[in-house]
């Protein structure tokens, strides 16, 4: 029962984060900002549903002493840390290359990459 | 339980959201984010009908997914930046 | 009709698909975008093959850990592997034919490229 | 040319990871889904990784053409001597000689689903890393090659 | 209208967006973002219509080394279409 | 092997030794034709061959390209081939055209009979 | 014990000797020439000496069939079920025809290429990529299996395309080879179409089985139409012809001839597919298909030809008459396909008009690999494949010349070389079908016969040209290639009746003989 | 524009045609499916294979996969032919 | 060799990682998962030892900095993450944005803590890693909300960009 509305909460919060996280990206004006909202929220909310299937694996593990759930789980789990860690890095890649390519961020105070590049 | 299947499709419904600013971005990159939303959320919802299929074995398809996805949005990031 | 749209919907994706596909290959003149277009048709011919072989409420042909014995039909599934490695290879070549001819000829316009005729 | 630090490294990080997923589906292609093809595939997109995210300058010294073409001829034969061994035990080419002897991977397997064992299905793990290897070499190579039809194009 | 079906209707729905994208966009760098998108979404499609063998097949081929290649092609051909 | 058999076109039939007998025979005509030439023609020694009673023209300018050959054929067909080979474009999008094309033809046909 | 061990394993071994040949040609090609030379020798020797006893055997003890991977070779039907499981190569004489032809020409050809090629770069690829297309137009008239022939299909368009751009250096071969693999691709996508729709109906892939179990629908139909015209455009009909030029004229020389083969291969899945797959089904009207082989011969008869004439490149010129001699076959085939029904006309002229069209496969195949061959020789030796440039060849290349005339007479149907056997058998045959069928086909002949005048009086008449001085006769490989065509198209054209009575007959019988060829797997169950 | 409205008009048959065949097949219960359960009984008994896609792959159709990897094969060398280094002088006239 | 072994070490863990729940040897593997993962860990630490510990660090070896490294990640950087997250999500509703570039000093020496750092600040919302000075490893950081008088200075230390916890110096602890 704890665990159906853990499950259930922790779909709800990933489905929330997901939800905000494309609102960001249709809502937000430039390339820099939408790649917050996509990177982050994202896979925030995409953590947390993958938690939702990890508690269930590990909880039917533990009833029925079953390898495959275990496989489940731990599966699950890399798929995640793959997941997060390649966002964050393409989520970089992409800010270089859309700077590269002379997009500059909207509203910006202050752009010291610019300096930088060309000094 | 039918709590997979609903989440499930509530991110296939976010997915064709995330494909408006994909016929709408005003650049490239704006275009290669959606997809890196997309691709974030098919993952996730891989995840999510693995457990809703009760087949372990699928999950596997996630994993090959986000490392794979992966390359080929760093090859159109580096395309982007002219570094190809 | 509509319940009919709906039951049949993968086959009625892989018509739009194909279509999509021959109308790329037949008014576009780019020849990258041509063979996108063939890419598309070889995908929804995959799509097409995996449908047929579906079976309500099945599971995926593998016993490993599988819940129930009820399974899809295996050998659509073997032939549109093969077909994708098919799909692979042909779209690479003609790739990087396309790459050749824009070396020798300054354009990947097909109308562009006919120096054969006649 | 390079891409970052942060994506070169990442690289670096993924490569073997890549390769030891690739392998994995690869080895377990008769009981998970995915086999030679498929892990080849991965693996080859771990090559893909390291090609984008270093200078192909740099990579083309470590991951050679030449030795990928020789890996994907050995993968190949490796494929036609599996099916033609058949023909040694009075059995038609690529026919399953060795599945549910007992022996290497002969474990027998009965109807039913089953939590799986590695030892069996015979000939198939074999043709499984035979199409493995082929599939890594072909793939990168035919990365490599079009890669240095960009680069040909602009030295003059 | 079950679940499978909602989650199905969706999926197919941004292949037909995705594959007309492919069509319309005269950036090719754009159409073969779309072309990457669409991969994915037919990825998952295999997946739920429980064919997970071709999904993985489909995951390395079209989301990594098509778009790879096709990026290839692109730098080495001419990124925009010509105008009419 | 029976080498002297006939081929049986069902109508009729047809020995390929006899049209090599008629080839032989015309082969010995040749010769005898041949033979009755001067024997004592060689190269250089003044005199000049000739081809039915005028001299035999020099090898300059011997040369006829293809594109003269069949002037007149081509010439009288002229209506017939300005429509055909406009359709011979080149162009690889037309060619697709063209299959796609028949099949939809046949599907038409094929789905009416 | 050697002999029956080859033997049994000779259809698996047809396969694997080619692609043995081409997997290993990466390491080999980096042992020098002459090992490279002798290793496509032994291969090219190999793969036709087992093509030829393949053949043999069928043609004296019946339908050979193959199954992969069971427990014996023989063993088509599951122990405990009746439907064919797995892929298997089913020989029947037409495949034996087929293979025949393949075996002949390609030993030929590989002999020839050892000498023409030998200027270029890259050439352990093209010799690999030689072997890949052998193994693929090999694999498809011998396979029994519809998916396994659509795998093969794509063997030999790839090889196909990259072989014709494989003089990369001008980019017109590459546009060329990129033309036949666009075409080819969608073609193989329509088949493909085609082999999912009868699969999600009947739930088989093995001809035989399929051929078996087939309702004739309207979706069946449809899936006729999907493997019909990409097929009748994979052996070049009018009017999607358009690839063939381009292709034959740039790709070299050896390559072009055996395209040509390649070609008859896709015309004999046509033929199977229309008489084995579809054939004596009662819904199935047999003159509507019949009809659209005829038309589509006629077509391409006279459109090739009359195309042909007014061409200045010989090796284009040589491409449509290419056209115009499958429409022969497709004509004695079609005539065959009309009267299917009729029992009477079939037995009284339509199995000659077949055994005609057959018969020009063989024949076409030899000289126009043989033509392909001179013209391939002559460009070794001036360079050149313009006919307003060349001439007075005849001085310099006697042997060529003489190669030459044995094709151009063959292919114009003139006695007494082969062309003129199964053309007569197709005339005769149709003129009771059709007369005026028969006449067009003579007209055309004709045509046939004032074009390659033409082309020897410009490449081989009149006084030898400066420009052309140090031309000479051909080394010897390409010699022998070439010699071995001629000597056959002599041969069939000297003696056609045994060829008839032991190959082509038998061929008839089984393009006919639906019911036997399905028995010969579902047997008596 | 002519050739425009006569492309359309093919497409649009070619769509009916195929709008036939997705009509008329049915979709989620195959109406013949006796190899395929020959495969699922039988698969896992006589290969030993638990994922009955690879025994089919490798085993029942295994020479299809090697005719599939002989495609990557030829696609390879293709590739490879395309981009290859020339030899000086080789040059293909056409006129 | 001292890389070949952190490779061959790292990849048999992965695999056997990826393996668990085959057998029942401690619970978890069988016996041919464990031969097959020696196998594998030889192959890939033959074929990528060059890439994985490029400067041939001995602190991949390090088990400690690994269990450091899984704590860090679950610990802290979750709870900046959530934290974080929710400013975001704020920012989207509200839309109130104030974007901008500036030069964050890492101080870090190694690549692998680089790394770790740029995507600790990627994944924080609010801050994205967009460019790095390949000399100095210092980070170009774009913020979605700039705080006031921030733009004024040259650069900034990282563990300002954090709010509870000094992820840089544990992150500096796991990597270096």
């Amino acid at each position: 029962m704890i665990l159906n509305i853990l499950i259930w909460t922790a779909l709800a919060i990933g489905l929330f984060f997901n939800t905000l996280g494309i609102v960001g990206i249709l809502r937000f004006p430039d390339v820099y900002t939408r790649l917050h909202a996509d990177t982050k929220a994202t896979t925030f909310g995409s953590i947390f549903t993958s938690l939702a299937v990890i508690l269930y694996a590990a909880a039917t593990y533990f009833q029925t002493l079953d390898g495959q759930y275990a496989t489940l789980a731990l599966h699950a789990a890399v798929a995640v840390v793959v997941l997060a860690i390649t966002n964050a890095t393409a989520a970089h890649a992409i800010a270089r290359a859309a700077h590269r390519r002379g997009h500059k961020p909207v509203q910006a105070v202050v752009d010291r990459l610019e300096e930088h590049n060309q000094p | 339980m039918n709590c997979w299947m609903f989440t499930a499709s509530a991110m296939a419904a976010l997915m064709l959201l995330a494909m408006v600013r994909m016929v709408k971005g005003p650049t490239s990159a704006d275009r290669l984010v959606a997809l890196d939303a997309v691709n974030t959320l098919v993952v996730a919802s891989m995840i999510v009908l693995g457990a809703a299929f009760k087949q372990v074995v699928f999950v596997d398809v996630a994993i090959v997914y986000a490392l794979l996805s992966y390359v080929g949005a760093l090859f159109i990031a580096k395309y982007l930046g002219g570094e190809l | 009709m509509m319940t009919l749209l709906l039951l049949k919907l993968p086959y009625f994706t892989v018509v739009v698909l194909t279509l999509l596909g021959l109308a790329a290959m037949v008014f576009k003149k780019n020849l990258i975008k041509i063979l996108m277009g063939l890419s598309l048709m070889e995908s929804a011919v995959n799509l097409f093959l995996v449908a047929t072989g579906y079976r309500m409420g099945g599971v995926a042909p593998i016993f490993t850990n599988a819940p129930s014995p009820h399974m899809t039909l295996p050998t659509v599934q073997a032939l549109t592997l093969t077909s994708i490695v098919i799909g692979v290879a042909t779209s690479a070549m003609m790739l990087s034919f396309a790459m050749v001819i824009y070396k020798k000829y300054g354009t990947v316009d097909s109308q562009k490229v006919k120096k054969l005729k006649g | 040319m390079k891409m970052t630090k942060i994506v070169r490294t990442t690289a670096d990080v993924f490569y073997p990871f890549c390769l030891v997923f690739g392998l994995y589906v690869v080895i377990h292609g008769h009981l998970t889904p995915g086999g030679g093809f498929q892990g080849g595939a991965v693996m080859a997109t771990g090559a893909a990784l390291l090609i984008v995210a270093h200078a192909y300058e740099d990579i083309t010294g470590r991951i050679r053409k030449t030795a990928m073409k020789i890996l994907e001829a050995i993968g190949l034969l490796t494929f036609l001597f599996a099916g033609l061994s058949g023909i040694l035990f009075h059995r038609p080419f690529m026919a399953n000689w060795m599945a549910q002897t007992g022996k290497l991977f002969g474990n027998t397997v009965a109807h039913g689903p089953n939590p799986g064992d590695l030892n069996t299905a015979g000939l198939l793990p074999l043709l499984n890393v035979g199409v493995g290897i082929e599939v890594l070499g072909g793939l990168t190579v035919i990365l490599l090659y079009m890669l240095s039809g960009i680069k040909e194009e602009k030295k003059p | 209208m079950t679940p499978f079906l909602l989650l199905q209707a969706l999926i197919l729905l941004g292949l037909i967006v995705t594959g007309a994208l492919i069509i319309a966009f005269k950036d090719l760098l754009a159409a073969a973002i779309a072309f990457a998108a669409f991969s994915l979404l037919l990825s998952i499609e295999f997946y739920i219509l429980q064919a997970p063998d071709v999904a993985i097949a489909e995951a390395g081929i079209g989301a990594g080394l098509t778009t790879a290649i096709f990026l290839i092609a692109i730098r080495g051909t001419k990124r925009f279409e010509e105008k009419e | 092997m029976d080498v002297t058999q006939t081929l049986q076109t069902g109508s009729g039939a047809w020995n390929p030794l006899l049209w090599l007998l008629a080839l032989a025979v015309a082969l010995a005509l040749a010769l005898a034709i041949r033979s009755r030439g001067r024997k004592d023609f060689r190269e250089g020694n003044g005199r000049k061959p000739f081809i039915s009673g005028n001299e035999e023209p020099g090898n300059a300018g011997g040369h006829v390209p293809a594109s003269n050959l069949y002037w007149g054929f081509l010439e009288s067909l002229k209506g017939y081939y300005s429509r055909l080979v406009p359709l011979h474009t080149g162009v690889p999008t037309d060619y697709v055209a063209w299959l796609l094309g028949v099949m939809a033809l046949m599907l038409v046909i094929g789905l009416t009979i | 014990m050697m002999d029956t061990f080859v033997m049994r394993h000779l259809p698996a071994l047809l396969i694997a000797t080619p692609l043995f040949a081409a997997f290993l040609m990466p390491l080999v090609g980096n042992a020098g020439r002459t090992v490279r030379s002798a290793w496509v020798f032994l291969g090219a020797l190999l793969t036709s000496a087992i093509g030829l006893a393949l053949a043999w055997k069928v043609l004296a003890t019946g339908t050979v069939l193959y199954v992969f991977g069971a427990a014996t070779t023989q063993q088509a039907l599951p122990p405990d079920a009746a439907f064919p499981i797995r892929i298997m190569f089913q020989v029947d004489a037409l495949s034996a025809l087929m293979a025949v032809i393949v075996s002949l020409s390609s030993l030929g050809i590989t002999i020839y290429s050892l000498a023409a090629e030998s200027k270029q770069s890259g050439l352990e690829t093209f010799y690999a990529m030689l072997f890949l297309l052998i193994a693929g137009v090999l694999g498809m008239v011998v396979t029994g299996d519809l998916f396994n022939f659509f795998v093969f299909l794509e063997i030999s368009s790839l090889a196909g395309a990259a072989l014709v751009a494989y003089r990369v250096d001008d980019g017109v071969a590459v546009e060329a080879g990129l033309k036949y693999a666009l075409l080819s691709t969608v073609g193989a996508l329509a088949v493909l179409t085609a082999i999912g729709i009868l699969f999600a109906q009947y739930n088989a892939l093995n001809l035989a089985s399929l051929a078996a179990r087939l309702q004739f629908t309207a979706l069946d139909k449809v899936a006729l139409v999907l493997l019909a015209v990409p097929l009748a455009m994979k052996c070049g009909a009018v009017p999607m012809h358009f690839w063939t030029p381009d292709t034959y004229t740039t790709a070299p020389s050896s390559v072009t001839a055996f395209l040509v083969v390649s070609s008859q291969a896709s015309l004999y899945a046509l033929f199977r597919i229309l008489f084995t797959l579809y054939g004596h089904l009662v819904q199935f009207s047999w003159a509507t298909f019949g009809w659209f082989l005829i038309v589509l011969g006629v077509l391409s008869m006279f459109i090739g030809v009359t195309m042909a004439i007014p061409q200045k490149d010989v090796k284009r010129l040589m491409a449509y008459h290419a056209v115009s001699q499958t429409g022969y076959m497709l004509l004695g085939v079609g005539v065959g396909l009309a009267v299917l029904g009729n029992a009477e006309a079939l037995k009284t002229y339509g199995k000659t008009a077949m055994a005609g069209g057959l018969f020009h496969i063989i024949n076409h195949a030899m000289y126009k690999g043989l033509l392909f061959l001179t013209a391939g020789a002559i460009f070794l030796r001036t360079g050149t494949r313009n006919l307003n440039r060349l001439g007075g060849l005849g001085h310099t290349m006697p042997w060529t010349m003489v190669f030459f005339m044995i094709g151009a007479l063959a292919i114009a149907g003139v006695p007494p070389f082969n062309g003129f056997a199964s053309k007569l058998l197709i005339y005769e045959s149709v003129f009771r079908f059709s007369p005026f069928l028969s006449i067009i086909a003579m007209v055309v002949s004709i045509l046939t016969l004032a074009s390659f005048v033409k082309v020897f009086h410009s490449m081989f008449l009149g006084p030898p040209r400066a420009e052309f001085a140090e031309a000479r006769e051909v080394p010897a490989p390409m010699f022998i290639g070439m010699a071995l065509l001629a000597l056959f198209v002599v041969v069939a054209g000297l003696m056609p009746q045994p060829f008839i009575d032991h190959l082509i007959s038998p061929a008839v019988d089984a393009l006919v003989d639906r019911s036997g060829y399905i028995a010969a797997i579902l047997g008596g169950r | 524009m002519m050739k425009i409205a006569l492309f359309s008009a093919i497409l649009l048959v070619l769509f009916g045609g195929l709008m036939y065949i997705a009509a008329d097949l049915p979709f989620g219960s195959p109406p013949v499916s006796d190899m395929d359960d020959y495969f699922i009984r039988n698969g896992q008994e006589q290969t030993g294979a638990n994922n009955i896609v690879t025994s089919i792959v490798f085993d029942f159709r295994g020479f299809d996969t090697l005719g599939e990897a002989t495609v990557l094969f030829t696609a390879v060398l293709g590739v490879g032919m395309m981009f290859r280094k020339m030899k000086e002088g080789e040059e293909y006239e056409n006129d | 060799m001292l890389s070949f072994i952190a490779t061959a070490l790292f990849s048999g863990a992965l695999y056997l990682l990826l393996t668990a729940g085959s057998g029942s040897i401690l619970r978890f593997w069988s016996s041919q998962e464990l031969f097959v993962a020696a196998l594998v860990a030889l192959a890939v630490g033959f074929a990528s030892r060059n890439y994985f510990s490029r400067n041939r660090q001995r602190a991949v070896l390090n088990p400690l900095r690994w269990l450091r490294g899984i704590a860090y990640v679950l610990g802290p950087f979750f709870l900046e993450m959530a934290k974080a997250n929710i400013d975001v999500a704020c920012r989207v509703i509200t839309g109130r944005i104030r974007p901008g570039i500036v030069r964050v000093k890492s101080g870090m020496k190694t690549d692998m803590g680089t790394l770790l750092l740029a995507n600790s600040i990627t994944l924080t919302p609010g801050t994205l890693t967009v460019g790095i000075d390949e000399e100095s490893n210092d980070l170009f950081v774009h913020m979605i909300n700039v705080p006031e008088g921030l733009e004024a200075r040259e650069s900034i230390e990282a563990r300002e960009l954090f709010g509870l916890f000094d992820c840089p110096a544990r992150v500096r602890r796991i990597a270096e």
